[in-house]
């Protein structure tokens, strides 16, 4: 509701007469709604009004790179659909991706360079000019170089040529580091296909062929790595033809993709990987037979139902009955991640999930785990820096080591644990340049703000890892000419770089001629058969994607050594069990992913599709713990762990193990704009700096903590109500009681009864 | 004829219930349960589709949400047996609608596609079709709403920007409807190909539950979901006859 | 009659009532200006507010968006059931004791039934396309739905107005002529005007008789269906607590009740503060006690037969609908309702309470208040706890909608203080009628005085 | 021109039987103007018959054919499906002939009213303020000798006041 100032208070006063409402109502009743003129003075010649042109493009909201059609009416992008030709995604798009208008759209965007004439992180920033801010960018950078002191440049995750591009800069530099920092970045993953495989890719999971998929924490129908192309593939396993998939979901809270599962296995949190290796024992006892069977056997013996359910908390007969459906189910799948390895043994328990796999023999196999080709374009070989290289930086900054920090669509201040203090380690270094089209957290510490373009005003191109299990790649094309005096950040770094005489080993005029002759290699490798380049480019712009359907099986070996090693170690928590009786999970949430999608007013609406909760965050705990702690939903609760508090409302939360509670990640930001600006919590800041020990990634479900009642309620706004069925029938099961199918009209009145 | 036999041809006609003979499409979604994940894609889908405007903490905490598509959750059980079941829910398009007698000054009836249609400038804001609908999913302009600059951008120029004191709700994308029958329409006046329009909710759905169709073409992906035994209508006893037909889950 | 009316004389009625009319003081201006104040700062100014910025100033929200205004409406309706209609009934039956009140209660018929379409302007979300319900010819080419019953409220309470309007009218006539002869310049060429040009002809008298009771035959049935068209607003739906067959006769039976209450309100403030001691008195407040008494039962059976039907139906839509009502979010005031409307008017029995003035006043205000508690509560509890349990969500009412149903009071108020300097508030030649005339043929027997 | 003999009574009986005299004498038909409807004038001036019960009923049945005609024709000249009912559906339809068949038959009630009353007088009639209080009043239009006879008749009957009226002297 719009508040009232005096002014308009007495304008109504002044109405408040029964003449004056009259005409004020013919008035209202004449007003017509917004009407907004077409936004070209001259239009192009191919335009013709009320017609919609579609681009296709990348999606690049998150690392999961649908290809995107963007429907664009009078020069202005209008809405953003999935393209079908992208194997990816097949036309399909999460809400995250839908929102990508809003970023494009964002008011709170920074319209034109700004510089910081106060003190850091003040509101002393001035409008700059782009030549300005380049030079003194450039002098800066140069003064670094000639100094001997590094110069980092910080992004988010990046593929394909701007990676290459960013990478050749900071090489070039000589003193250069160019380090990606990806908060959901699957470390542990990586880390454990290597050691057990000795492959550096993500696979493809083939869930559509899949018969029984056991996933371990992955939350993979919701922001697991490639949430649509997992959706689009758990629906066709469910429903399509004669064959029904089943899904088991083992986590300690009940994520998206738990509440789609079949059955639901609450493990304790960080042993999921010993409920895997259960599994494979009980696989290697009754079924497998391959050569290294008598390998296995040895070492997995310890790994007994009986003992592991001490361990995990699920009953011997779950873990007798899982082993038994893995092995009936033509094609079993096993998923691990999320926050199955968000533990300090998350990559063991990864390398179990997957020996898991091995030992059904679905690696390389239809309806199992495909693993995707190298990238064909842009190939970088920076790996995105785990959490202990962010400690490296953050360390090097404080000793003084740093002379230039570039961030470019990446926060570290929000996706960072207060514990790492990577406030104070940017504080210590002398040059911060942000490249961010929005002013978070990260660009309000910087001296210097040179905005980028979004994703949807600048060129691009990409290879989405993980991908379908062949080669792919996309080119993401402008839809829409820049809205503000922003630049891309391909162009930014190809500026910078002639203003350094980097222009030798980057002589691109712009980077739509960097990603252009990139894919021009690419087009060269095809040979004579591949026909004329601006054909092929052309094609390529056309359907927003190019690959080919290869994927084939192969198989993959255990080296006996890794065999023999193979164990999960206990999972360690920071926080003592009797002063920080919780485990804290934080999650990725549906909407704002690790935070970025905060800003967007959709997403901020968008109800959380567990709870329900619109515009803040919250604090998940079970029934039964809240009954214990005297909490209702709705109170306050302070959550406490050893490097911070925060005060979030109570959902009380049927499916979360009483020992654990989950907050979303996502709100909490104290900049990014009007929508996302102090409202709800930061559970990262409560994490403790705890690492995986074998990929060195945060691991986020490794924080205890403490949570008590404050004695205030501040309901979090739900747009749910009563969020039992209470008998209604109203989603019906097969083989439940209720009308049959559309015969039964008239003889189908629900009565009360409990639904078993 | 006589004048007599029109009368009674006309009675006839006019006392047929339902009126129509035949709708030109009967438009039909049809939502696999089974394969709902509750990844609320088509919510946003939606609401970027149809203008559906920002509310805002305030107003969502007063409980005035806009979102045409909701998912409804509904906890089953207790833990740890407990288990969350989703379902999408949007305007049903009864061909029997409570909503549609029930307004005063004709702003919803019942068009020949089959589709429940709201006619929002005619529409005085009685609010009594959202009291009569048991679906619980039309919903009121309590406000003018804007779009802070540039967000008015986005607005989609098919649809129009809803007025305060006006009750709007799912439209089956009519827009899309509308325009996939004019190109069959100028491609030598064929029907509508199955497939060829979607709303954006399904077109979003990456677990492809949704579909979307005419129900009187026997062909159609929704009339052959329609035939699956695991068909069945929300609130069917209330004879509202929705056109969304969900799918049992398993 | 109580012996003080035997003394009255013809021409005290007359100069009474013209008193009433042409005689204002201090304390009557005071009390105008009060009420047009509050009318315009309680409702006017708040409905502005509202058009300006659109009904969110309201409370309604998305399963419940229906809410005081409604309730409101109903109200103001049903308070509208007191004075024609019973003055209908008691005219047909004959009833001596109806002529010293039936006035002011037709006219808290008439304001009532204004404030309820005033209610409905507020109501609404575009109220300056209201006239969209009505038929007439329009460049638009739209009509209104006849199968709405919206569109039967429309019509029956424009019908109900119109009678109401007709009927009060009608009935004034003589007294219009009577007070012209007794008044001076403005007032006296209102009452030219108004009068018709009576003369109190044995003819004029005989057309006036039939007239006036074949509009009381007539509206009769049509209040009766004014409240069940009201009622069917609510029953034609298929919410559970809505959909009941019970509802039109519990609407009507309510609207009786409520309006009776409030023509024993009125009743106690004309009589204190219009110095009407002579004519309205210990009787009227005797006999309508006992109407009430026997309405507040029927009412009863009814809240009561409500719970066995939501209990015999055993959905669990009806059953969680009971539930609320009886022990949800809104109990308290459906615990009131029943202590105001159910409990209380039990004190009744006693012919003490009845004929005691201040308890009366007390007691009808109480249950005009458990009565509009009971209309809130039909639309609050029903809205919020429909078929899918995941929508439901309370309903509270803002500022602006407590602030406009006082505004609402206040504007009855102001009519009402309006009508009795225009219109006699007592009927003069009923009055006469009624009073000991020796030398006069009675008709009837039972005229001799009691 | 008109010229009448008005005699004020102060009672009801008085006057009636006053009336009842004249009308016997033959003068003419004498007229009663009273402050309350006097009971029994019928059978002392004769029997009245009103027309209004003709319009009353009239109007109804008028006014219910055109309810219904005015809601099945609007639904059938705009074409509004709602609901899956038909086009024209009784039992709403039955409710708008309903109030309309009332309606109607209010107004013509009233119209039948103000014409068989003779309403709203447009000329000045014989009238004495007086019998808007407490007088009842006999007036017989009458000139010279039966103005006289009618003078002593209602002198005999013992009217308190007798006065002559006639247009020129309201």
């Amino acid at each position: 509701m719009p508040n009232v100032d005096r002014r308009q208070f007495l304008k109504l006063v002044g109405a408040g007469g029964v003449g004056a409402g009259a005409g004020f109502m013919l008035a209202e009743s004449a007003r017509h709604p917004v009407e907004h003129l077409i936004p070209y003075p001259v239009p192009p010649e191919e335009y013709s009004a009320g017609i919609a042109t579609w681009y296709n493009s990348v999606c690049g909201m998150c690392p999961a790179g649908c290809g995107i059609t963007v429907r664009t009416r009078e020069g202005r992008p209008k809405k953003i659909e999935g393209n079908p030709l992208h194997p990816v995604n097949e036309g399909r798009l999460c809400a995250l991706g839908q929102a990508g208008l809003q970023v494009l759209y964002n008011p709170d965007r920074l319209t034109g360079p700004l510089q910081q004439l106060g003190e850091r992180g003040s509101s002393g920033f001035v409008d700059a000019t782009w030549r300005g801010g380049l030079d003194a960018a450039a002098e800066r950078i140069d003064a670094a170089r000639n100094a001997g002191n590094r110069v980092v440049f910080l992004s988010g995750g990046v593929r394909g040529h701007l990676a290459a591009l960013l990478e050749t800069f900071t090489r070039e530099l000589g003193s250069g580091q160019f380090l990606q920092y990806e908060f959901a970045h699957p470390h542990a993953l990586h880390a454990a296909n290597r050691r057990l495989f000795g492959i550096d890719r993500l696979p493809y999971y083939d869930i559509a062929n899949a018969d029984y998929v056991l996933s371990f924490g992955a939350d993979f129908l919701n922001n697991w790595l490639s949430p649509v192309n997992y959706s689009l593939g758990f629906g066709r396993s469910r429903q399509e033809g004669e064959h029904r998939g089943r899904f088991v979901q083992v986590e300690a809270r009940m994520s998206l993709s738990g509440a789609a599962a079949d059955e639901w296995i609450p493990a304790r949190p960080g042993t999921e990987g010993v409920l895997a290796l259960a599994l494979a024992q009980q696989l290697v006892a009754n079924a497998y037979a391959g050569d290294d069977a008598d390998a296995w056997r040895a070492a997995l013996q310890d790994y007994t139902p009986e003992r592991s359910a001490d361990i995990t908390d699920v009953p011997v007969e779950t873990i007798e009955h899982l082993a038994s459906a893995l092995v009936d189910a033509g094609h079993a799948l096993a998923i691990g991640g999320g926050s199955a390895a968000a533990h300090t043994n998350g990559a063991d328990t990864l390398l179990a999930v997957n020996a898991l796999n091995y030992l059904l023999g679905n690696v390389g196999r239809r309806g199992g785990m495909v693993f995707n080709p190298d990238p064909a374009i842009g190939a970088s070989d920076t790996e995105p820096a785990s959490y202990r290289a962010m400690e490296q930086l953050a360390a090097d900054a404080r000793a003084g080591a740093i002379s230039v920090l570039v961030v470019s669509n990446a926060n570290p201040l929000f996706n960072l644990p207060a514990a790492a203090d990577f406030a104070g380690a940017i504080a210590a270094i002398p040059t911060v340049i942000s490249l961010s089209s929005f002013m978070d957290e990260t660009t309000a510490l910087a001296d210097l703000v040179l905005p980028s373009h979004t994703y949807l005003e600048s060129w691009g191109d990409d290879a989405p890892d993980p991908g379908v299990g062949f080669t792919v790649g996309a080119v993401s094309q402008p839809v829409v000419s820049p809205l503000f005096d922003t630049r891309a950040t391909g162009d930014i770094v190809l500026e910078l770089g002639r203003r350094l005489g980097l222009g030798e080993a980057m002589p691109w005029p712009s980077f739509e001629e960097c990603v252009k002759d990139g894919w021009r290699q690419l087009h060269a490798a095809g040979g004579e058969a591949a026909g004329d380049f601006d054909t092929f480019w052309r094609d390529v712009l056309r359907s927003g994607v190019w690959g080919t359907d290869t994927r084939a099986e192969s198989g993959v070996a255990v080296p006996d050594e890794v065999i023999a090693d193979i164990a999960v170690p206990e999972p360690q928590f920071a926080g003592s069990e009797s002063d920080y009786p919780f485990v804290l999970q934080p999650y990725l949430s549906t909407g704002f992913y690790d935070g970025r999608g905060a800003n967007l007013p959709w997403m901020q609406e968008l109800p959380d599709p567990m709870t329900s909760v619109v515009y803040g965050s919250w604090l998940e705990m079970n029934p039964e713990t809240a009954r214990e702690l005297g909490l209702r939903d709705g109170d306050l609760a302070r959550v406490t762990s050893g490097n911070g508090a925060v005060e979030v409302p109570v959902v009380v939360y049927p499916a979360i193990r009483p020992d654990v509670v989950a907050m979303p990640i996502g709100q909490g930001h104290a900049g990014l704009g009007r929508y996302a600006e102090n409202r709800g919590a930061n559970p990262i800041e409560l994490l403790a700096p705890s690492v995986d020990t074998r990929s060195g990634a945060l691991a986020t479900g490794a924080t205890r903590v403490s949570v008590a009642g404050t004695g205030r309620r501040a309901e979090a706004v739900k747009i749910g109500g009563e969020s039992r069925e209470l008998g209604r029938n109203i989603i019906q099961r097969t083989g439940t009681s209720g009308s049959a199918g559309h015969s039964a009209r008239l003889n189908s009145i629900p009565i009360v009864v409990e639904s078993s | 004829m006589n004048i007599f036999e029109r009368f009674v041809a006309g009675w006839r006609k006019y006392r047929k219930p339902g009126y129509y003979d035949d709708f030109d499409y009967h438009w039909t979604m049809t939502i696999d349960l089974d394969r709902c994940t509750g990844c609320s894609a088509c919510v946003t889908a939606c609401q970027a589709e149809n203008n559906i405007p920002i509310v805002g903490e305030k107003e969502l905490a007063r409980g005035r949400e806009m979102q045409w598509i909701r998912i409804e959750r509904y906890w089953e059980g207790e833990y740890p047996n407990a288990k969350l079941n989703f379902i999408p829910m949007l305007c049903q398009h009864c061909d029997a609608a409570p909503c549609e007698t029930v307004c005063p000054v004709s702003a919803t009836y019942h068009n020949q596609d089959g589709l429940n249609a709201q006619v929002y400038n005619r529409c005085i804001g009685t609010r009594s079709c959202a009291v009569y609908c048991p679906y619980e999913v039309r919903y009121f302009n309590y406000y003018n709403h804007h779009w802070p600059t540039p967000l008015e951008q986005q607005l989609n120029p098919d649809v129009t920007v809803r007025e305060k004191g006006v009750m709007e709700k799912c439209t089956f994308c009519i827009q899309r409807i509308r325009q996939a029958k004019d190109h069959a329409k100028d491609d030598g006046g064929r029907r509508v190909r199955d497939g060829e329009v979607q709303p954006a909710c399904v077109q979003s759905c990456p677990t492809e539950a949704l579909t979307f169709g005419d129900r009187d073409d026997p062909e159609s992906k929704v009339a052959e979901k329609m035939r699956d035994p695991r068909a069945y209508r929300v609130l069917e006893d209330l004879n509202t006859d929705p056109s969304i037909v969900y799918l049992k889950k398993a | 009659m109580s012996t003080e009316d035997r003394s009255m004389r013809f021409a005290d009625v007359n100069d009474d009532v013209v008193r009433s009319l042409v005689v204002t003081g201090r304390k009557y201006y005071i009390t105008l200006a009060c009420a047009i104040a509050v009318t315009l700062l309680c409702f006017f100014f708040p409905w502005f507010y509202q058009l300006y910025y659109g009904i969110g100033a309201a409370g309604m929200n998305h399963p419940t968006v229906w809410g005081t205004y409604l309730a409101s409406f109903i109200f103001w309706i049903g308070l509208s059931h007191s004075g024609t209609l019973l003055s209908c009934v008691l005219h047909i039956t004959n009833s001596e004791w109806r002529k010293a009140m039936y006035r002011s209660a037709e006219a808290m018929t008439l304001f009532s039934l204004m404030v309820a379409a005033m209610m409905v302007m507020v109501h609404v979300g575009r109220p300056w396309f209201i006239h969209w319900a009505l038929p007439y010819p329009n460049q638009m080419e739209m009509w209104p739905n006849f199968r709405s019953p919206l569109l039967f409220d429309v019509m029956a309470i424009g019908t109900y107005l119109t009678g109401s309007l007709i009927f009060i009218y009608m009935g004034s006539i003589p007294d219009f002529a009577a007070v012209r002869d007794r008044t001076t310049g403005w007032r006296h060429h209102m009452y030219v005007l108004l009068s018709l040009g009576w003369r109190g002809t044995d003819t004029e008298w005989h057309r006036l008789g039939w007239a006036y009771t074949f509009l009381a035959v007539l509206i009769i049935p049509l209040a009766v269906s004014v409240h069940s068209i009201v009622s069917w607003d609510f029953a034609m739906s298929i919410v559970p607590g809505l959909h009941q067959t019970i509802f039109a006769p519990y609407f009507v039976v309510g609207a009786i009740y409520s309006g009776t209450a409030g023509i024993v309100t009125v009743m106690f403030v004309l009589r204190k503060y219009m110095n009407f001691e002579h004519y309205i008195t210990k009787l009227h407040f005797d006999n309508l006690g006992k109407r009430l008494l026997v309405l507040a039962l029927i009412c009863t059976y009814i809240i009561v037969l409500e719970l066995f039907t939501g209990l015999y139906i055993g959905t669990s839509t009806e059953y969680e609908q009971l539930k609320y009502k009886l022990t949800g979010f809104y109990a308290p005031l459906y615990w009131e309702m029943i202590l105001f409307c159910a409990v209380a008017p039990l004190l009744l029995i006693s012919k003490r309470f009845r004929t005691s003035f201040v308890p009366m006043l007390i007691l009808s205000i109480a249950i005009n208040i458990g009565m509009y508690t009971e209309r809130f509560l039909i639309v609050s509890t029903t809205l919020s706890r429909q078929y899918l349990p995941e929508t439901w969500r309370v309903y509270v009412p803002s500022l602006v909608e407590v602030s406009i149903l006082v505004g609402s009071v206040a504007m009855f108020v102001t009519l009402f203080l309006l009508f009795v300097k225009i219109f006699p508030s007592v009927s003069i030649y009923e009055v006469k009628e009624t009073m000991t005339q020796p030398a006069r043929k009675r008709g009837h027997a039972e005229w001799q005085t009691t | 021109m008109a010229d009448h003999v008005v005699g004020l009574f102060d009672d009801a009986e008085s006057a009636l039987a006053a009336a009842g005299r004249i009308k016997a004498s033959g003068i003419g038909q004498p007229e009663l103007i009273s402050p309350i409807p006097v009971h029994g004038a019928d059978e002392v001036l004769g029997p009245k018959k009103s027309v209004i019960r003709r319009f009353t009923f009239f109007g109804g049945i008028i006014g219910g054919l055109s309810g219904f005609t005015l809601a099945a024709g609007t639904a059938v000249l705009y074409l509004h499906p709602t609901g899956g009912r038909p086009i024209i559906t009784f039992p709403p339809f039955l409710i708008i002939t309903y109030e309309m068949t009332i309606l109607f038959g209010i107004l013509a009630t009233v119209l039948g009213f103000l014409i068989s009353a003779r309403f709203p007088a447009l000329r000045d009639r014989v009238y004495v303020p007086e019998a808007a209080v407490d007088k009842f009043v006999v007036t017989i239009q009458c000139e010279g000798d039966a103005s006289n006879q009618a003078r002593m008749i209602l002198g005999e009957m013992g009217a308190g006041d007798i006065r002559q009226w006639n247009e020129a002297t309201p």
